[in-house]
């Protein structure tokens, strides 16, 4: 339905072009945070440091996601970043087993 | 007049939720060792995500999409301290001392010990 | 401002690019194409292809991470005290030849969704599918139709693909766990 | 160094396990959506399968792959991955036996009178969505379960 | 010389430790035992020093551990190490497998105990072969060790039943249909039924480990009521933590904590230690039964712990108001700063060790709790 969902929401979109540019911009900074927290992910020290950080990021992605959906009109990405909201711990979980005796306990 | 309001507020909300998220890329960055890093990880980022999730929320106004964002806001809530909950356990699973006050290894320190632990 | 987001979206991939490529030890690079994956997703919403950023989303946070993960679990994994890959010139000389080479051809591609943009390169049959898809197959979703049913055959095949993969996968770790009950 | 065997063993952790509870059901659930909306929202059956197979990978990784492929069964997961197959070739197959070419969905109408569009989300659901999952599920159990070497019996 | 001897092959691996863990306790089950760790030498063509000096501290690192871990038991161990096939040309697994297998014949070893990653060297992963070979002998047996710890697992199925299976259809029926966003398009009823009856008849088992009770609705409104407490307790400290993160000296005093909240249940525990997890400035890092190690950063999140705000509300919510009154950790003595993750607890003396979640849950003479997300309705 997203032809009808799209047009529904037409309306609250006529705000104006300022509001569209201004979730364009953030999230642009946004993506300009994840940069920084991207350093942590090359940094590391330990494994566990850079899983954070990727963490991080994933959370960071939704928002972006989420802004974009609104400063383009396109409210589908809503799901996309609903994949990454139910999904994005995996790799946290995943590694706290690994981690563990190099996944004896898997 | 309502709808210079609304404007504002998404302003806001997005402005709230861009300082935290700041908080949070600060914490990651300067914080001495993961289990400090891990506290700014889960909360600063899962508030400052709250902030910018409502501001879209508010953008779209009341409808079905919107409603998807605050699923999103539930899913991020269960699940991030969850995440975080979960890598400190492996850090502490691999022996991973936390930083104290009253010592001063550096990162480079740390990560020396992380590779002799393995 | 799009363009302030694109250039930002595309730093931070070079980087996690770059990053998945420098980094020697494995877990290490998992990890970090996790992020590269996030940023790829990122790319293909902005370029409103929500499919393939769905498709991206999907595989990149649950599936790739963890069966690499589980690979590495489950394999010898080289210990090493070098942090980064040693970089080898002659290859750095070739790609960067390569890079030169497809870095002067991009000036001449045309403005994505231009008049001229390649997607028009074969005008009939995309304007056919453009202008046909919904009546001829009563999907709304073009992408769904043009998968299922223009390109039913191709699809056939890629489902057989991916089937063989399974099959190829317990042949080659020559596993009895799906014959025993 | 701690030796009993009691405090040496692992054991799951539960804030992961109940997470993961509360968060399963959501993740079968929206898989499931988009596979039954390919064919008008963005995603489809590929990605739906790959979110229904990620939801069992959760599980495993909290309760354990052995459990979970225990419980799971062999057989589930070879018959999504098998019948998935089966159903995309035989409803590809049906238009031929009436002298139709392979998948040829405006037959569905000509002859019954069902719209194109069932055709087309029959092996969207019926075929791409079991396979993916199937496959990423199967994968995931073997190499879980690690590369042997032909059985032998050491112990005697 | 006693007539348990086992054997151990050792080669560089991970899993050494583990290893030697195992054969020490296994070995020294019925009496006293002799260990004897040996190094095969792979084939090399230029033989040097450094790699025997690498076999030499492998050994010795490996008998400190034995002995750390035989001090545990009464029965005596002896430690032996030997290097093998310093002067002879090992090319197959047969040659080595011959060499082990002379090696535990001439000292009388009747067990040859292997670590899961064992790897002699010369070229590929030769367990299982080396295996096949030695089974070939009588005069002892062969073994692997398990890998890593043995993982105790409670049973994550429980009985399924029609309440459990309603909730969840509901749960997932409802969730169906706010994606759909047009839940009067019958296209979405059927699919949204098919969903949400794969998920629960699928997932029914895993979601709940009891049935929802009468007392679950109550829960539901007390949610209502701690969602903005929580919210409002997270922002007061996340501006805390914010001014502390983002001062020039960053002021933090890290610690690890421990306490033992009075709340009972696998999801009460999973909400508390959640919160707590999300209010900045505490951190929970493991959970084992009731015991929660948390770790904090400043102290004013120390104080906020001790005092058990987060804890109170939660048994609001899970156990009504009466409960809300039970005393702060602080008070109650179950509350303490540790150095290592390791050290005992202070309280753990009273109760014996800290016993698995699922058998505390099941001596729980509190009220059974619904294993489910309350807010989960709340979407």
């Amino acid at each position: 339905m997203s032809t009808t969902i799209s047009q529904a929401l037409q309306p609250a979109f006529a705000t104006g072009e300022f509001i569209t540019q201004v979730f364009l911009v953030s999230a642009a900074l946004f993506m300009l945070l994840a940069i920084a927290m991207f350093y942590r992910a090359v940094k590391g020290p330990t494994t566990q440091d850079r899983v954070l950080a990727v963490n991080v990021l994933g959370t960071n992605t939704v928002v972006v996601l989420a802004l974009l959906g609104a400063g383009l009109g396109e409210p589908s990405l809503l799901d996309i970043a609903l994949v990454y909201a139910l999904l994005n711990f995996l790799m946290a979980v995943a590694i706290s087993k690994f981690t563990v005796e190099r996944g004896g306990v898997l | 007049m309502i709808e210079t309001i609304r404007t504002v507020a998404i302003v806001g909300f997005i402005l709230v939720g861009l300082f935290f998220t700041l908080v949070s890329a600060t914490g990651v960055i300067r914080l001495p060792d993961v289990y400090s890093r891990a506290h700014t990880a889960s909360q600063a980022d899962t508030l400052g995500a709250g902030f910018a999730l409502a501001g879209v929320a508010l953008a779209l106004g009341f409808s079905t999409t919107s409603f998807k964002t605050v699923l999103l806001l539930f899913f991020i809530f269960i699940t991030n301290p969850t995440a975080a909950h979960a890598i400190a356990r492996a850090a502490d699973e691999e022996g991973i001392k936390p930083w104290t006050t009253d010592d001063d290894r550096t990162d480079a320190d740390l990560y020396e010990e992380a590779m002799a632990d393995e | 401002m799009s363009e302030l987001f694109a250039g930002v979206l595309f730093a931070f991939v070079l980087a996690a690019a770059l990053a998945t490529a420098a980094f020697r030890d494995t877990l290490t690079v998992i990890v970090v194409f996790a992020a590269y994956s996030l940023g790829m997703a990122l790319f293909y919403a902005f370029l409103l292809a929500p499919d393939v950023a769905m498709t991206e989303a999907a595989i990149g946070a649950g599936v790739t991470t963890l069966l690499l993960l589980l690979t590495l679990a489950k394999t010898v994994r080289e210990d090493t005290d070098r942090l980064v890959e040693r970089v080898n010139i002659p290859a750095v000389v070739v790609f960067g030849g390569l890079l030169v080479v497809m870095l002067a051809t991009l000036g001449e591609f045309p403005a994505v969704g231009a008049d001229d943009a390649m997607a028009w390169y074969n005008p009939e049959v995309t304007q056919h599918y453009i202008a046909n898809a919904y009546d001829d197959t009563g999907v709304k979703n073009a992408v769904t139709a043009v998968l299922a049913g223009y390109r039913g055959f191709d699809t056939f095949g890629e489902a057989v693909v991916v089937f063989s993969a399974g099959v190829a996968t317990l042949i080659v770790l020559n596993k009895e766990v799906f014959t025993r009950e | 160094m701690r030796l009993d065997a009691e405090s040496d063993t692992y054991t799951e952790s539960q804030i992961i396990m109940t997470t993961v509870r509360i968060v399963a059901p959501f993740a079968l659930t929206y898989g499931l959506f988009l596979t039954f909306h390919g064919a008008d929202t963005p995603g489809g059956s590929f990605q739906g399968g790959a979110i229904i197979g990620s939801t069992i990978l959760m599980i495993a990784f909290a309760f354990g792959i052995e459990p979970t492929r225990d419980w799971l069964a062999n057989r589930t997961v070879v018959a999504l991955a098998a019948g998935g197959t089966a159903v995309f070739t035989i409803v590809g197959l049906i238009p031929m036996l009436y002298g139709d070419n392979f998948l040829a969905h405006p037959f569905f109408e000509e002859q019954w009178g069902i719209d194109t569009k069932w055709g087309l989300e029959a092996i969207e659901i019926g075929g791409v969505a079991p396979i993916v999952a199937g496959v990423v599920m199967g994968m995931f159990f073997v190499i879980a379960a690690g590369f042997v070497v032909e059985e032998v019996d050491v112990d005697d | 010389m006693s007539d348990n001897r086992t054997l151990v092959p050792l080669s560089a691996s991970s899993t050494n430790r583990n290893t030697i863990e195992y054969a020490v306790r296994t070995a020294l089950a019925d009496g006293p035992a002799t260990l004897r760790l040996v190094y095969v030498h792979p084939p090399e063509v230029h033989a040097d020093d450094s790699r025997e000096q690498a076999a030499t501290d492998l050994l010795k690192r490996a008998s400190v551990w034995a002995n750390e871990d035989g001090e545990q038991f009464d029965a005596e161990l002896t430690i032996e190490t030997a290097q093998l096939g310093t002067d002879e040309y090992l090319f197959s697994p047969s040659d080595i497998a011959d060499t082990i297998a002379r090696d535990a014949i001439q000292t009388g070893a009747n067990r040859v105990l292997f670590d899961p990653s064992y790897d002699p060297g010369i070229g590929a992963p030769l367990l299982r072969p080396l295996e096949y070979e030695l089974a070939r002998f009588d005069a002892f047996t062969v073994e692997e060790a398990p890998a890593g710890r043995s993982a105790r697992r409670t049973p994550f199925l429980a009985r399924t039943s029609l309440p459990q299976i309603g909730a969840i259809f509901v749960i997932s029926f409802v969730f169906y249909q706010i994606l759909a966003a047009d839940p009067t398009y019958w296209f979405e009823i059927v699919t949204g039924v098919v969903s949400a009856a794969i998920v629960a008849i699928g997932l029914s088992q895993v979601t709940f480990t009891r049935n929802p009770t009468w007392q679950t609705p109550a829960r539901l409104v007390r949610h209502t009521i701690y969602i903005p407490y929580l919210l409002k307790e997270i922002i007061k400290s996340n501006i805390l933590i914010a001014a502390v993160i983002l001062h020039p000296k960053l002021p933090i005093d890290p610690r690890m904590t421990r306490i033992r909240p009075a709340v009972w249940g696998s999801l009460p525990m999973t909400a508390l230690s959640n919160s707590i997890t999300l209010t900045p400035g505490t951190l929970a890092v493991r959970i084992d039964g009731r015991t929660l190690t948390v770790h904090t950063l400043v102290p004013a999140a120390r104080e906020g712990l001790f005092a058990g705000d987060l804890e109170r509300a939660i048994r609001f919510v899970f156990y009504g108001r009466e409960a809300a009154e039970i005393t702060s950790p602080e008070q109650r003595g179950e509350a303490e700063l540790i150095d290592s993750t390791d050290e005992p607890s202070s309280w753990e003396q009273d109760d014996g060790a800290p016993t698995d979640a699922a058998e505390e849950e099941r001596t729980d003479t509190e009220p059974p709790t619904m294993n489910e997300t309350d807010e989960g309705d709340d979407t």
